[in-house]
């Protein structure tokens, strides 16, 4: 029996140091609610290095490995440094 | 019950003059992060910030009830400045209002140090 | 070196502007004791004030030095008011700038202690 | 041997409630240097209660039982209050 994903939209945000790196602040992407960040950002924007980077979905802070689920951003969050 | 005043703004901080919501307010905290020139080894005239709003916003809301729980204070007021902002000038502003000095001290210390660690704002050296 | 402005006033306090001494102050910590309705059990319209003023100024001075010993700030301004003061007006301003936070909130959070323990400043409720 | 106790000049002062009480808040009394705190209010003001309160000499807290010394003031302080 085969699973099918539902390909869906999601706007992929980026902040300050990795937003440079990237080269994008935002950007509309496809993706499936059982993938997981990590493996969302390995397919979109596989030169990027996510260690030391924290991911939100919908604005929640949340598991690399756990599925993005129903959501409509995720957000690249490098160390914090407001104040 | 906290009443709680967040904003993000790309001018200078205004400080907003001080009401008190009751006769029962006994202290008035207020906290000035300033820019410095010297930020580790790096001399600088300024300091860009930038923030993931929303998500500031709600999660800044939240530290604040939830420090409220501990701390029992009236009012807080938060204002981050943000885009680029001079050495000697305010990047943070944070008042707390409270009917007694060690909840209001002790909120101001634990909603910094909270922000410093989870709340989505960065500051960024520039040329 | 601890700059430090010490000052008793029969007048509302107003506060002073904030003049950085260096490029190099990130922090800035003000707080205002206010006077509150209720004192203990008392329903109270106002507060009086009064001090010791010789001593109260060498004692603070001396406290002061004592906590930057240990808390690296640059300057403490404390201005407290004498005679009656009404419910709602600020009884003490105490301002501390600091390179970094933790000192500067220390600082206050320790002077005060230290000054309703030692210092000749007395509060008289009265008709 | 008799020991003559030279006598000398010096302000007592009193605060808050303690002033209440005394009825005045500064009064030039007579004192001999090698007497205590304790001794000179025993003489000067034998109805005050001065459990609670502490006593400053030339404006430093002083013990209640050592000797005033060579000195210009007595400050009667009751707890202290300010904030």
């Amino acid at each position: 029996m085969t699973h099918f994903d539902p390909i869906v939209q999601i706007q992929l945000l980026a902040f300050a140091q990795t937003a440079q790196q990237l080269g994008f602040r935002e950007q509309s992407c496809e993706f499936s609610p059982d993938e997981s960040p990590r493996r969302l950002l390995a397919r979109l924007v596989p030169a990027l290095e996510i260690s030391g980077l924290r991911v939100a979905v919908d604005c929640e802070y949340h598991d690399w490995d756990a599925p993005i689920g129903a959501a409509s951003e995720i957000a690249l969050i490098p160390p914090v440094s407001g104040g | 019950m906290l009443t709680k005043h967040v904003a993000f703004t790309t001018a200078p901080i205004v400080l907003p003059p001080v009401e008190l919501p009751s006769l029962e307010i006994g202290a008035c905290v207020e906290f000035q992060g300033i820019v410095r020139e010297i930020e580790g080894t790096e001399l600088l005239s300024g300091l860009h910030y930038e923030a993931y709003e929303v998500m500031a916003v709600r999660h800044l809301h939240r530290l604040f009830d939830e420090i409220a729980n501990r701390e029992a204070c009236a009012s807080v007021t938060f204002i981050h400045r943000l885009g680029w902002v001079p050495v000697q000038e305010t990047s943070l502003f944070l008042r707390v209002l409270a009917a007694h000095r060690g909840p209001a001290l002790r909120f101001c210390a634990e909603a910094i140090d909270r922000m410093k660690a989870d709340v989505p704002i960065w500051k960024v050296a520039r040329a």
